[in-house]
């Protein structure tokens, strides 16, 4: 999207911030976000603030950090607040998309949970103490005279080449510390594949554009690893512009064993056990490569099929693998990968940007406890890795935690890692405080703060430095400076600054992707994967959609928004397919006892709620990590269950029992309804027709005279061939639209407020079908009609307006709403009583209260603003000024908005295509909201190529 | 054929029967007990309703997409028991029905407490109920107006004519009775209340002229309001798209169907009325028949309309509304339905037998069980169209809280109470006009 | 038998009918004009610094946009910071003790907590920038400023009055030269009309659309 | 000073007559009024031709009925349009600004509403009330007026003559009416 991307005046950064800080309180009350009383007043700065020319927000390009890894977004401040995040197009890894993680940031940020001060936990007690104290107290560490014997570093995953440099000099002034890195859910068993292969662990780069072909083998691409947006967007970008040259765009084949974003837009899917996957990839191996056979063949036909593709898509083709993927498995990916040509292709392999620095290579937490168990450690320092809980070896670590004589901990929260340190050390938001990061595939980029630390915090780099001996640096910004100054190749003072200025403007450095690393004939693993015999039940642990690994556990927006195909909120579950269902006996809701069968001394038992889902591969649950937290915070304490005790030592899928437990669960799903009852809302074109469809959206006779309107008239329309129904437009409209979170209990009602909601459908021929529907926007409006006070009516632009003020909660509109867009606060759902809570709310959204009804808006605040910097230049507003929150998140640019009168716009072209519909249109509401069809790719025959 | 007034009866014996419930107050002990009962039921009423204004709606079981609940339901279904008192003592008079005398006064009373039971429930399912006058045309400070296509406007315009003009009735036809109570009355304070309200009636020949001119006036507009009423509060659903809402027959269906509630109400009263106050003589097994055959023949109606629902949704082929009657069928609230036309359809065809016409405690029981019935088609008009619309990702049942109950529970208690206190203070029979009808008996024209 | 009522008891009973009548309508007249007047309306209010419009506009002729910088560029005019205000009073009449809450404020202390005069309802967005750019002065919603020695508020904020001027705002308008002098407008009937089309103003429809003022 | 009714404030006296059956006091009513009395006539029920025969003219509160029902529905009406149309038009679902068919219930509800009070005022100005004081009430027979006795009262100059003259109906009994 098209945002004027800010950069600030950095001497004195943080005190201009904390001045703006100040101003929140006059935007509020001026701007009313609904929590000003009479008596105002009204605040003025010591200083002028910096702000806008016009009052629009003020976006700073930075990264946010997932898993290690920099997605490039912009932050949307207003009045020095973090408001809103919104996609960066000019950065590799979001291509201008984002994801569900990165939007909740700005809940993150103000999360009144968050560790606000430095604590030193000796004792039951926890007191509050400064930095200085603890700097001290790191002075005085056990064998602290000594260079570091007994001091461990245990770190997450961090790509950071500031902080590498930082940790290595750190290393050297203490030779005798040792740096353990715990990767958490994500195992990197590509990279060990890669090792097996070639023997150097590598990390695959995809690229999406490229191959007419994509297999996933136990993969989600759209959903896991660091270059998860990047692939959707350039999966779209390559279909859209094939389908507008009338060519048939790449195709997808999945092979998974719980449905996911990439399996519910495969052209073939199976729905295997993660061992028939290790099966099938064994004997295609063996097909083409030599090497040993599965001892029992594949019966679901999805090796012959593969068998037919693969030579025919020869050099046009890439084949993926999951994290549950077993590293042999992996391994015979990369070959089978080189053999058909896809290295260098659709497939890069380059250094795992979190080992291409200066540092060596770290040791793993199985390692630390070790070194725990020999006392050989007398002092440990955690940053930023709550291993007591994320990490397979949880349980141990916890308990190896309190043998360690000094333990000191930096993070966002106290959560289970910090609550067992000795010093709890506030960490700085990655909203505010500057650093830097590198993106899938390499790129580097800065991180700079929107608002200055809200409590008194300090960034990894500042801690590091704290510690380091020598260093006199304490600042972050001075830091990261210094160490780019130190690395950058343009070499004097004066080309720095304007390297330094333009890369804060773009967020990132550009070509500054990694080398593609060129690899020799791949070897293929020797090891046999176990055999699947007959009634073994697999279980497989992937993050959770929307709190990942459980580190997203505190956001009640992620908790709330619902699991792709499971529509679940706040909740895990145990998936499992219909036939295995059956067998055990058990339905949607039912308890099931899951107890570790893969002969270890102390099996685990579980008790979680079965969830029957078509197109689940049968004989394997699916158990979802991140959940039955005990220390996340108020939001993400004692909900759900937490599978971790059911992880085997290794990554990957175990064996288990399953048993019903006869108690009942109520889930908070926001569907309940998956059959779409043969009245197809979402349609589906077969490719042949797609470009002579019959023009549904021709208008329906009306007895009523045409509405006369001058000005813009705003329409929406949302492509369902490009949406792969990753949910990221619901939690950005949340987030930009002051959407309350009403909570498990309200969900399980029926009152979940979001605006927009993706509507999943499993339909006849077992395809998942996904839809968006946000407000129609319907010309002849239904809702208007009944409304008795004339709280929702139409604006002369064409927008069905929902005006709160003047709303009494009749709810008659949403009976007469056939699209059920509508949401009423049934009780007082919006969050008035912190601060910190508040100050994410977006001023220029009025804040609901109970009883009001509301509903989608076409993010009026955008469009008004949009009219009113046009009234002030003197000219009309442009058919593409306006990008709606959802527009501007979705990855694969699914959503269309603007002006449809004008010829020109996006949108008008969106609606002129063949593939055009609107939804239930026989009722003559004459949505402005309308679709395009999704298209049904025509099954690849071998002499079709 | 019992005729419409039995035993020997003159001007003063009549006069004094009726009086003697409010002079004397013959229940005593037992009418107290009564109303302590049932005002418990009030204050708990009251009590829900105060906390319903403190939490919101979000106490009931209402969600999306059943937006409207059990409040709606039992608004139709209050609003329905109140015609019958209208139409007894209007369309009847119009029709000169001698029957109508001796049961039209308390009937009308029972209008007009269901009839206000109908207009709590409205404004208590409001989100934001202290803003409820907006829907009053007034000079405000925003320069706004109703917004008059709202069928809920027509609602609010429809049902406070209607109290109005009900309640204007009610008391024009009091007028001499009051007169006659003045001067009956020992208590002081009694007699002050009466001849207040008598407004100093004398029994004048212009008065009498008159009145009777007034209250056939009266009369006269109440009739169209009755049918207007149901049409208007049906149109609160016919107008809606929703599949089960949109459909021409619901103005007749809904009339017929309040006709039929209503009379069942008014046989629920009448029953207990008659034989605590030994009124046989007044209320004879006449009124009981009468009353019967309107059940009957309107419950033919209501049954008629479930049958052209039904078929016009197959006749007509539209995919949603043949759904939504597989789904009443067939659904979560099938059991609803199937209760609904046993009570409403099967049961009172027993009426086609006199013996059951004839018997009191029959028609008592058969009463209970159509009102039952009857609340039954409300809850479904408004749950099951609602829960299962077009798009089936939107789809979700609705469930009653305690609350839901407590509310319909604390209405009913209410309206009894009510009624409790108006046999006590007013003359429950039309004393004037029963002195005609034994004046007319007298000279052998009744 | 006696009559009921006495003399004066029927009188009474007339009192109290009467009574009755008049209460209900003199009560919702009441009603409906306590719901158009603010209390505030022309009460001047205290401030923490008893800064006066007229001795600054008024006498020494600052122009409004020396202390309200974003008047022309943001919805919020923008209050002066401490250190604008300190700009000239660190010479003028340093010394007061008045001046103790700016010189806190610029020392990062507690910042100046203006008593705001002219609250809009938090459901309402008003945008000064737009008022300025289609030449609707100041004047026409603040008032004479240039007069008050202490503000106070000059207008019922309330959407009638808001309405009104959007219906036909051509009586409000000034020329550009005129939009900070805080005197009525110089310009003809004729002269505003034709201002007004100048303007190229939004339609009527549009000014008056819900989505104009509320989100 | 009490006044019985404009009309009879030429007549100082006023003689009341007591009788048991409706028949009877419609007999000599008629006779009253054929005999040029002043008469007025009091009874517990309505009786058919009662005000006919003592020449009761004729209300007006049918008209005025009607004409407040109709001002009543116009009015409502056109309120309605005005607001809709002229006062706060504003664009409803796509539907004309005046859409004449949703605005007939509300006008008829109006309608009905200003007729019935109308009549309520008609009938009780026409039907002299409320008055709550009244010689009548002085006689204490007269409370059975509004039980199971019919009273017929004369207006005269000259009571003897009045009592002469109900001798011939020969009533139950004959009362002054106080001054």
């Amino acid at each position: 999207m098209k945002l004027p991307i800010a950069i600030h005046a950095e001497p004195g950064l943080a005190a201009t911030r904390r001045e703006a800080m100040k101003w929140m309180a006059a935007s509020l009350a001026l701007a009313g976000a609904g929590c000003s009383r009479p008596a105002e007043r009204i605040y003025s700065a010591a200083a002028m603030p910096e702000i806008a020319a016009n009052g629009s927000p003020i976006h700073y390009a930075t990264q946010l950090v997932q898993e290690g890894y920099g997605l490039g977004v912009l932050v949307g401040t207003q009045s020095g607040r973090p408001i809103k995040i919104e996609g960066h197009a000019g950065h590799p890894s979001g291509l201008g998309g984002s994801n569900a993680q990165a939007q909740a940031a700005v809940l993150q940020l103000w999360d009144p949970d968050r560790l606000q001060t430095v604590l030193r936990h000796d004792g039951p007690v926890a007191s509050i103490a400064t930095w200085a104290d603890f700097a001290a107290a790191w002075a005085d560490r056990p064998g602290h005279g000594n260079d570091g014997q007994g001091l461990a570093l245990l770190t997450g995953r961090f790509t950071s080449p500031c902080l590498q440099a930082q940790l290595a000099s750190l290393l050297q002034a203490l030779p005798g510390a040792r740096w353990h890195r715990c990767d958490g859910a994500d195992t990197g068993a590509a990279q060990r594949g890669a090792a097996l292969a070639f023997g150097r662990a590598l990390q695959p780069v995809f690229h999406f554009q490229h191959p007419a072909l994509i297999v996933a083998f136990g993969a989600d691409p759209f959903a896991e690893g660091p270059g998860r947006v990047r692939h959707a967007a350039d999966w779209a970008q390559r279909r859209a512009s094939d389908l507008a040259a009338g060519r048939v765009p790449p195709r997808l084949v999945a092979l998974e064993t719980t449905p996911a974003l990439f399996g519910a837009r495969a052209d073939e899917r199976w729905a295997c056990t993660p061992a028939a996957i290790e099966q099938l990839l064994q004997s295609l191996a063996a097909r083409w490569l030599g090497g040993s056979k599965p001892v029992d063949a594949d019966a679901s036909g999805a090796e012959a099929r593969l068998a037919e593709l693969l030579p025919a898509f020869d050099g046009r083709l890439l084949l993926v693998g999951g994290e549950a993927l077993s590293d042999e498995g992996h391994a015979r990916l990369h070959a089978l990968n080189q053999r058909f040509g896809s290295l260098g292709r659709s497939l890069e392999l380059i250094v795992p940007p979190e080992d291409d620095g200066p540092l060596p290579a770290p040791a793993t937490l199985a390692q630390l406890l070790d070194a725990i168990d020999a006392d050989r450690v007398n002092s440990l320092l955690i940053l930023d890795s709550n291993a007591a809980q994320a990490s397979a070896l949880a349980p141990r670590f916890a308990q190896a935690l309190g043998r360690v004589p000094w333990t000191a901990y930096l993070g966002l929260h106290r959560d289970e890692t910090a609550k067992r340190c000795q010093w709890q050390l506030p960490m700085s938001h990655g909203l505010e405080c500057w650093g830097d990061a590198r993106s899938h595939d390499g790129s580097s980029g800065l991180i700079q703060p929107a608002i200055a630390p809200l409590y008194d915090t300090r960034s990894a780099h500042e801690l590091i430095a704290l510690i380091t001996p020598g260093e006199t640096l304490r600042d972050g910004h001075a830091l990261l400076r210094r160490y780019w100054r130190a690395h950058d190749a343009a070499g004097d003072d004066e080309r720095f600054e304007t390297f330094w200025r333009e890369t804060l403007r773009r967020g990132h450095v550009p070509h500054s992707a990694s080398a593609a690393q060129s690899v020799p004939h791949a070897q293929l693993p020797s090891g046999n994967p176990a055999a699947a015999q007959a009634g073994t039940l697999w279980g497989m642990f992937p993050p959770d959609a929307s709190v990942g690994d459980g580190r997203h556990a505190n956001s009640a927006w992620l908790q709330e928004l619902p699991r792709p195909f499971t529509k679940l909120t706040w909740d895990n579950v145990a998936q499992l397919g219909p036939r295995t269902a059956a067998r055990l006996g058990v339905e949607t809701g039912d308890g099931l006892l899951v107890t570790s069968d893969d002969g270890r001394a102390h099996p685990a038992t579980i008790e979680i709620p079965a969830f029957v889902q078509p197109g689940h591969a049968e004989e394997a649950l699916t158990l979802a990590l991140g959940y039955g937290r005990s220390e996340a915070g108020r939001i993400g304490n004692g909900i759900g269950v937490d599978v971790g005790p059911l992880r085997g030592a290794r990554p990957g899928p175990v064996k288990l029992r399953a048993e019903p437990s006869g108690r009942r669960h109520t889930l908070a799903l926001t569907q309940v309804e998956l059959d779409d009852q043969g009245r197809a809302p979402a349609r589906r074109v077969a490719f042949a027709n797609a470009f002579d469809m019959p023009d549904a959206a021709a208008p329906q006779p009306s007895l009523y005279p045409p509405v006369p309107h001058n000005g813009p008239a705003w329409g929406m329309v949302i492509d369902l061939d490009a949406c792969i129904g990753c949910n990221v437009c619901t939690i950005a409209c949340q987030a930009e639209n002051n959407i309350p979170v009403v909570g498990a209990d309200q969900v399980t009602r029926g009152r979940a407020m979001h605006w927009i909601r993706v509507d999943h459908y499993i339909e006849a021929d077992g395809c998942s079908n996904v839809q968006p529907v946000p407000c129609m926007h319907c010309e002849n409006a239904p809702c208007e009609l009944v409304c008795p006070v004339g709280a929702t009516v139409h604006d002369s632009e064409g927008l069905n307006l929902q005006v709160y003020n003047r709303c009494v909660g009749t709810r008659f509109c949403s009976n007469n709403c056939p699209y059920k867009v509508r949401r009423f606060n049934f009780l007082q759902y919006a969050e008035t009583g912190s601060e910190t809570a508040k100050a994410a709310n977006n001023p220029d959204v009025t804040v609901r209260s109970r009883g009001v009804m509301e509903k989608c808006s076409y993010c009026v605040q955008r469009i008004s603003r949009a009219r009113r910097d046009a009234l002030k230049q003197g000219h009309g507003v442009g058919g593409d000024d306006v990008v709606t929150a959802c527009q501007g998140a979705c990855p694969t640019q699914a959503i269309h908005f603007g002006n449809i009168d004008d010829a020109t716009s996006d949108v008008a072209a969106a609606k002129r295509s063949p593939r055009h519909y609107a939804l239930l249109e026989e009722l003559g509401t004459r949505p402005r909201t309308t679709y395009l069809a999704r298209i049904d790719l025509p099954a690849f025959k071998k002499e079709g190529g | 054929m019992s005729s419409v007034l039995e035993g020997r009866w003159g001007y003063a014996s009549i006069g004094d029967k009726i009086g003697a419930a409010v002079l004397q107050h013959p229940l005593g002990w037992r009418w107290l007990l009564a109303v302590i009962a049932t005002s418990f039921g009030v204050l708990g009423f009251l009590t829900a309703i105060g906390y319903l204004f403190g939490k919101g709606v979000g106490i009931w079981g209402v969600n999306m997409p059943v937006a409207w609940g059990f409040a709606i339901a039992n608004c139709v279904w209050w609003i329905g028991i109140g015609h019958a008192g209208t139409f007894i003592s209007a369309v009847l008079l119009l029709l000169r029905q001698k029957w109508r005398t001796s049961i039209n006064r308390f009937a009308e009373a029972m209008t007009l407490f269901a009839a206000s039971m109908a207009g709590l429930f409205p404004l208590l399912h409001l989100g934001r109920p202290w803003d409820v006058y907006w829907l009053l045309p007034y000079p405000d400070s925003m320069g706004l107006w109703p917004q008059w296509r709202s069928p809920l406007i027509w609602d609010f315009f429809a049902i406070a004519t209607y109290l109005t003009v009900s309640l204007l009735f009610w008391y024009v036809g009091l007028i001499p009775d009051l007169a006659t109570l003045r001067d009956r009355a020992a208590k002081p304070l009694t007699r002050f209340a009466f001849a207040l309200f008598a407004l100093g009636w004398r029994g004048e020949a212009r008065q009498w002229a008159r009145h009777g001119q007034a209250y056939l006036l009266l009369a006269g507009l109440a009739t169209p309001l009755v049918v207007s009423v149901h049409s208007v509060v049906s149109l609160d659903f016919a107008i809606g798209n929703t599949p089960g809402f949109h459909s021409t027959i619901f103005p007749p269906y809904f009339v017929a169907g309040a006709l039929f509630s209503g009379f069942a109400m008014v046989i629920t009263l009448a029953v207990p009325l008659r034989s605590a106050f030994g009124l046989h003589e007044l209320i004879t097994e006449r009124h009981l028949e009468n009353a019967a055959k309107v059940l009957l023949a309107t419950g033919a109606l209501v049954a008629y309309g479930y049958g052209a629902e039904a078929f016009m949704a197959f006749y007509g082929g539209d995919r949603y509304e043949i759904a939504l009657q597989v789904n009443r069928w067939t659904g979560p609230y099938a059991a609803v339905y199937w209760s609904m036309i046993v009570c409403n359809v099967l049961l009172p065809q027993a009426m086609w037998w006199r013996r059951v016409r004839r018997s009191a405690l029959l028609l008592f029981a058969l009463s209970l069980v159509i009102n039952l019935g009857m609340w039954m088609e409300r809850v479904l008009i408004v749950l099951s169209s609602l829960h299962r619309d077009y798009l089936p990702s939107a789809w979700r049942v609705f469930v009653p809280t305690t609350w839901d109950w407590l509310f319909l529970v604390g209405s009913i208690a209410t309206f009894a109470w009510l009624f409790l206190l108006f046999v006590r203070v007013l003359p429950l029979v039309s004393i004037a006009e029963m002195r005609e009808l034994v004046h007319e008996r007298a000279e052998g024209r009744a | 038998m006696a009559q009921v009522f006495k003399a004066q008891a029927e009188f009474g009973v007339k009192l109290v009918l009467l009574a009755l009548v008049v209460g209900t309508l003199g009560t919702l007249a009441i009603l409906l004009w306590r719901a158009r007047v603010d209390d505030q309306l022309g009460a001047a209010q205290a401030q923490p610094v008893p800064f006066s419009h007229k001795h600054h506009v008024g006498d020494v002729g600052l122009d409004c946009r020396f202390c309200h910088v974003t008047v022309e560029t943001r919805a919020f005019p923008g209050m002066p910071s401490a250190q604008l205000c300190l700009g000239c009073h660190a010479q003028l009449f340093a010394d007061q003790p008045v001046f103790e809450p700016l010189r806190r404020a610029a020392r990062g202390g507690e910042p100046l907590a203006w008593r705001k005069l002219n609250t809009v309802a938090d459901y309402a967005y008003f945008d000064h920038s737009v008022h300025i750019a289609k030449n609707v002065a100041c004047i026409e919603c603040h008032g004479n400023l240039d007069q008050m020695p202490l503000a106070w508020q000059t207008h019922v904020l309330q959407m009638r009055w808001c309405i009104e001027c959007h219906r036909d705002p051509a009586p409000h308008l000034h020329p550009k030269s005129e939009l900070y002098s805080l005197r009525p407008t110089t310009l003809s009937q004729a002269e505003r009309e034709s201002l007004a089309h100048w303007l190229q103003l939004e339609s009527s429809e549009r000014r008056l659309d819900c989505s104009t003022c509320h989100r | 000073m009490m006044h019985l009714r404009s009309a009879t404030a030429g007549n100082p006296a006023a003689l009341m007559a007591e009788f048991d059956t409706a028949d009877r006091l419609l007999e000599v009513a008629r006779a009253a009024h054929a005999a040029g009395y002043a008469a007025e006539a009091y009874a517990p029920f309505s009786i058919e031709g009662l005000a006919e025969a003592l020449g009761v003219e004729r209300s007006r509160i049918a008209p005025i009925t009607f004409v407040a029902a109709l001002a009543g529905g116009v009015l409502g009406y056109l309120m309605q349009w005005y607001s809709a149309v002229i006062d706060r038009p504003l664009n409803v679902g796509g539907r004309p600004l005046h859409s004449w068919p949703m605005f007939i219930p509300v006008a008829f509800e109006l309608a009905v509403l200003c007729g019935a009070l109308a009549a309520l005022l008609a009938f009780i100005a026409s039907a002299g009330l409320p008055r709550l004081r009244h010689p009548l009430f002085e006689v204490p027979a007269f409370t059975r007026a509004t039980r199971d006795r019919f009273f017929l009262v004369l207006f005269v100059d000259d009571l003897a003559a009045a009592r002469r003259w109900f001798q011939d109906w020969s009533p139950l009994a004959l009362h002054e009416v106080p001054r």
